[in-house]
């Protein structure tokens, strides 16, 4: 029982760690930071990784993969978020690019992959329906297929990034089956096809993430189906797996260390906040629940590296991931007093009054998303009951 | 004891609750928010036209002398309608401050003008460095002849985008921490060497962080006394925590209904959510946190109304109670809509936005909880 | 919207207040506290208040009822509990009286009645069965009609007090009907009658109050049986609305006050455990929450004086009286420290170095069963979501 | 990285939980405990035959010299199986001193006799007025020639009734609560001027106050240096409470697995309760936190057997979640076994209260946190 990495792996962590001092510059983590320059930036962080040959570490080799063991796997993910360096938008990258590698048509994976490693097409996840969030087997989106193509009628929603995408995946209905999930098809289509409209759903953070996707008579050549008709569940539930995997354990840590020094500046009637013991018996309450999480996350490497399965520590991972996630915004906002309730805009920080108040409030409510999206908080418990307890 | 309303509170409830249903609806209320003054002045006529601009001032004064519990009735049902107008800040602060200084007598015209909902005030008290300290205060009023020289900055001062006057907590003398050496000075928004800057906040109110470069003032601009604002002060901040905690407890009741009401409706799986019984505790949790909040709101609207001697610990144990209170039944409403209940267009994330505004006036859980715990050793 | 009593109810509470200052002596709380001397000094408690007449406040007046209004029902429950004297045992004066009282025959009520009220009998419940706990209606001890008399078998199990009990009350099937409830009956039976054997059940407390009550062949005059036989489900249910009226908010003060006064005195290096700000901050919480709980009480008494009866906010009084029960106990052994561990015995508070650690434990230790009993918590939750949010 | 057992301490594993299995049921248990010594001398005698006494030591003391890592193994076994034995008492805590102090050598015939089960011994710390401060000693021990006159009582001491050594802190200089002027003496438990008076904890251990009453004990009798009690008794009692924590965990997993299993046979309206949602969520609750405290219990081990320099901040922060985790853990498995958690017949009940004790051995959740509060600060 020890925590010591190879040789091997202390070198390729001193690599990352110098690439990323390197490579994410301030100026661009500005950039990436703003709606408005965030995709052109986003682009440009993604391109540098490509050009290093680390865009896609978990893709086969032949495809541009980077052939990484699980350990080097987790000391990139550790150095990128320990410098809050962005991860790659996982759309095309993670999701379609495993459904395509494993469903996918040689002519699809010659079509799509080489633009997905290069960044220069970003891709969308339309899953949700209004009437199908966790329960996505009720979607009702439908493609009925006309000659040689199919034609979608339906209504997305919930879909991050579609009005920064060229193409979106879709699970569509290409037949009523007994049962559900069987008449589910996974459809790729472009997002300029006429017929589609996408309207924007701004969050209770202020910003613009999310959208509604339409599809009115959207029609799609019948090619970019992937695998067979009908089987479009099962297509899905395989990517569903590989979604969970870090619990933010780095951030976390960066933030908590962010807050420490805020909090000693913060001073109310001549004591810091960090020597008020109210405030320190929550922050210390949040230090020690992550640094059990941190090793929750090794053990989970640790089996990894042995070959076992991803397994149900995924929602341990999830549930305490999120919720410290959520103390640590919380214990953010409260540092920041009255300022937290600015609205920022285009004010500066020295008119404002405050450098983080505005920011500080606006991951807060953006991070009410962590404990639904990915599966939500009550959905893990029921998966930790069924499948690990036996309930 | 009887914890009815009187016929008349009863009307006064049924009255604002019907200028919430008929006259501010979510929509109306967002574009009043959303134009550059936060507030509506024809809105504002009526509030003057119905009376609710005089309940909380003494009947000597031009008002109706209201009691705690008329307070708590108007409050609770602007609470339920999210209403957005400047309220507590222009009749209980600004107004608060004129009409319970001891030497009211001079402010009488601009109370009537607040009253006939003609004069829109403020109270200037926070600074970047003040916290939850209320005399922490370093904006200073030099004496010069019968007259003082403002100099300093407050900040996120509210309703001070539209305020015409503004009344300015200054330091006299004393330390910076110290409650003896503060002041009170009613100024006028447009007076020479005031420059502002307008702010909007996440419950959509425009504030302002206001400069003064040697702005003069007069000494009959005094509010009470030269020195000696802190008693005042903490009456009328402690009147405006009560009606925001009874704001609150509003907002509380709105979003456990309207929760409830949404997992009715809302299937997965085939059924309603609200048939999952994990959620079903939570939102029995929601109420019974909301049924308790309610019952302090009670104690302390009584224990005002009939002058016992637990009012300043029932109103910090009020406060503490609504801060948290209000984190869970505000988290779990956005948890429990779902997707929904992380969009801008749907009202229950402007509700929880103003609880947290709510938590942090004048001291947040936290702060309000080490108040208390002093006066229960004490 | 007031909180004062009439002069009258508070002419009333003066009264009660003299008559428990005088009659409940600190020898007299001794003797209660102590598992030995328990029943007799409980006996003589109550037969202070029988000769006082206020034993049984809800009688009515012609069966030796106060005729008290609920105001003042409220006012002697208040100042009872605010010296910390015992209730009644409920089983005789409180649950099966108001059976009898209302679905009994005249020659039951003549019978019983009376050495229920001078507390010369002694009752206990025999409701829950090994099987049959919250789901009472799963219950399966049987009373077979032979002759003249029923014949009963079974176990019952959680009897409190049977050891000191001088008649049970049980609900028995006395039929297989297809609804469950509806071949359940209600009978009174003699404690001491052959065929019945009492085991006791030692508590984590250490403590002796819980039995198994095991019934073998036992023969019981059918004139014991309560109203129609296949009713004692309704019987039983009508009593069950009685249980739950107040949640112990006088008593948790008083608890409240003396944690107080003992976080004062024990130190820590040098600084009082009512100055450690931790400590601090959770007293204050279950003193604001018992503020508040307080009121949630008052609301419901003023609304069952305007004749509204006690609708569903007894689960709220429930479940958070519980909650601040068990959160004063927890309070109480984390002052106790070192202390609460110990197992006072015989020895004296001298001898083991603390006054009150072994008390604290047991106290907690009991405790455990707040959140269970009377319905557990969960099924308060669950009431409230079905019956107040009609979930 | 890699956290899998080596295969000699799965050999550890293995024989500590045969032994639980074979030769420790809980009617066994509840045997020994009742006996006056709270402790069974042929078990004793079959603990120092697997070689689990002499693990603890060092090789050069007849020790095995083992890591943090087999005293987790052996502990989280005996957590699951509740055993009773003095195992930390003798081998960390008494053992740990004489082994750990600069001048073991003159305590290696008593060192050896640990070893082989001969000796039972105790430490002395606590005092009626002590509460977690170590060093909170008013127990004099006054230089007299080349002894010692002993004065003053301790509470509490573990293992005090049985042990024929023992571990006396007392104070030879400084004030109350220094650290400096504390001094260790190894005091025979029947030397002239002892009185014991035996206690009986919740769980089942039997331990003593003991006054000293002028007894007399010589200068070879000091543990480490005169005045300079404090570092060693840190060292020891730092891995006693990480020996401690390690049994919790163990408890923690046999309450969740036991409840869990309880739920699946227990039925209520005709379903096992264990197919009720919230009970299945307070479960996964119940299995999410023994997961952070199992992973606690990791970093912290290794932190100890890689030398890395917070070990102390892990152990602190270990004690912290051990003691909350403990609470919820215990708490709940009473609750979700109903009635039947109640009784005293039941294990559960015990389980639960020997990680209250836990919780409180060195200084609570609470005491542990300021303390870990202090080391982030600094």
């Amino acid at each position: 029982m020890h925590t010591k990495f190879s040789s091997e792996d202390i070198q390729f962590r001193d690599e990352v760690r110098a690439f990323m001092r390197d490579a994410y510059t301030p100026d661009l983590a500005r950039r990436i930071a703003s709606d408005k320059t965030f995709k052109d930036a986003q682009v440009e962080w993604e391109k540098k990784l490509y050009e290093k040959g680390w865009i896609a570490p978990h893709w086969p080799k032949e495809y541009g993969g980077a052939g990484w063991s699980i350990a080097q796997k987790f000391i990139y993910e550790s150095e990128r978020s320990a410098v809050g360096a962005p991860d790659v938008m996982p759309f095309g990258l993670k999701m379609l690019s495993s459904v395509i590698l494993k469903f996918g048509s040689e002519a699809q994976k010659q079509r799509f992959l080489p633009k997905i490693l290069s960044s220069d097409e970003w891709w969308c996840q339309g899953y949700s329906e209004p009437g199908a969030g966790s329960d996505l087997a009720a979607l009702k989106t439908s493609a009925a297929l006309d000659g040689d193509e199919y034609v979608v009628n339906g209504h997305k929603i919930w879909t991050s990034y579609a009005h920064n995408a060229d193409w979106i995946f879709c699970l569509v209905r290409t037949s009523k089956e007994e049962k559900r999930q069987q008449g589910i098809s996974f459809l790729l289509i472009d997002i300029n096809t006429p017929g589609i409209t996408i309207r924007p759903i701004v969050s209770i953070d202020g910003r613009h993430t999310l959208n509604e996707v339409f599809f009115d008579d959207v029609r799609v050549p019948k090619e970019n189906m992937v695998g067979e008709p009908g089987k479009g569940w099962t297509y899905a539930k395989a990517l569903l797996t590989h979604e969970r995997s870090m619990a933010g354990v780095a951030d976390s840590k960066r933030d908590l260390e962010q807050i420490r020094q805020w909090a000693s500046e913060e001073v109310n009637g001549g004591q810091a906040l960090l020597d008020d013991p109210t405030f320190s018996k929550r922050l210390t309450d949040v230090e020690i629940d992550l640094m059990a999480l941190e090793f929750t996350e090794l053990r989970s490497v640790a089996k990894a590296m042995k070959g076992e399965g991803p397994g149900t520590e995924s929602s341990v991972l999830k549930i305490k991931g999120t919720e410290i996630q959520q103390a640590v915004q919380e214990l953010r906002m409260d540092i920041a007093g009255y300022y937290g309730a600015v609205v920022q805009g285009e004010l500066s920080s020295h008119e404002v009054g405050h450098d983080f108040g505005s920011s500080a409030r606006e991951k807060y409510m953006y991070g009410r998303a962590a404990s639904l999206y990915g599966g939500s908080n009550e959905i893990q418990r029921n998966i930790i009951a069924k499948f690990v307890l036996g309930l | 004891m009887d914890f009815d309303l009187s016929p008349e509170q009863r009307m006064l409830q049924e009255s604002v609750s019907r200028f919430v249903q008929d006259a501010y609806d979510f929509e109306t209320r967002t574009k009043v928010i959303a134009a550059d003054a936060g507030s509506d002045d024809k809105l504002w006529q009526q509030f003057a036209r119905l009376g609710w601009l005089a309940v909380p001032f003494a009947e000597d004064l031009g008002g109706i002398g209201g009691s705690a519990v008329d307070l708590m009735v108007i409050m609770e049902e602007f609470g339920k309608g999210l209403v957005a107008e400047p309220y507590v800040v222009n009749t209980l602060l600004f107004g608060g401050l004129l009409g319970q200084s001891q030497n009211h007598s001079i402010f009488s015209s601009l109370i009537e003008r607040i009253i006939a909902g003609e004069l829109q005030g403020a109270f200037a008290f926070l600074e970047r460095q003040s916290r939850f300290e209320l005399f922490d205060v370093t904006t200073r009023a030099e004496k010069d002849d019968n007259r003082f020289i403002l100099n300093g900055e407050k900040t996120l001062v509210m309703n001070g985008a539209a305020a015409e006057q503004i009344i300015v907590l200054a330091r006299t003398g004393g330390k910076q921490c110290h409650e003896l050496g503060t002041t009170l000075f009613v100024v006028d928004a447009n007076a020479e060497g005031i420059e502002k800057t307008g702010v909007r906040l996440m419950d959509g109110q425009k504030v302002a962080n206001i400069q003064f470069n040697n702005v003069v003032v007069s000494a009959q601009s005094i509010v009470g006394a030269v020195d000696h604002a802190a008693p005042l002060v903490r009456e009328v901040v402690a009147r405006a925590s009560l009606a925001l905690c009874a704001e609150a407890v509003g907002i509380m009741e709105k979003l456990y209904t309207t929760t409830v009401e949404y997992t009715k409706v809302r299937k997965q799986f085939g059924v309603a959510i609200g048939s999952f019984q994990t959620l079903q505790h939570r939102m029995a949790d929601m109420f019974i946190e909301y049924e308790q909040a309610k019952s302090l709101l009670y104690r302390t609207v009584c224990s005002i109304d009939e002058q016992a001697d637990d009012i300043e610990k029932n109103i910090l144990a009020l406060k503490v109670m609504v801060g948290r209170a209000g984190k869970l039944i505000g988290g779990d409403a956005i948890q429990l809509h779902g997707g929904m209940g992380l969009t801008d267009e749907l009202d229950v994330g402007h509700y929880v936005k103003r609880l947290m505004m709510i938590n942090t006036m004048f001291g947040d859980a936290d702060y309000s909880q080490k108040k208390f715990a002093q006066i229960m050793a004490a």
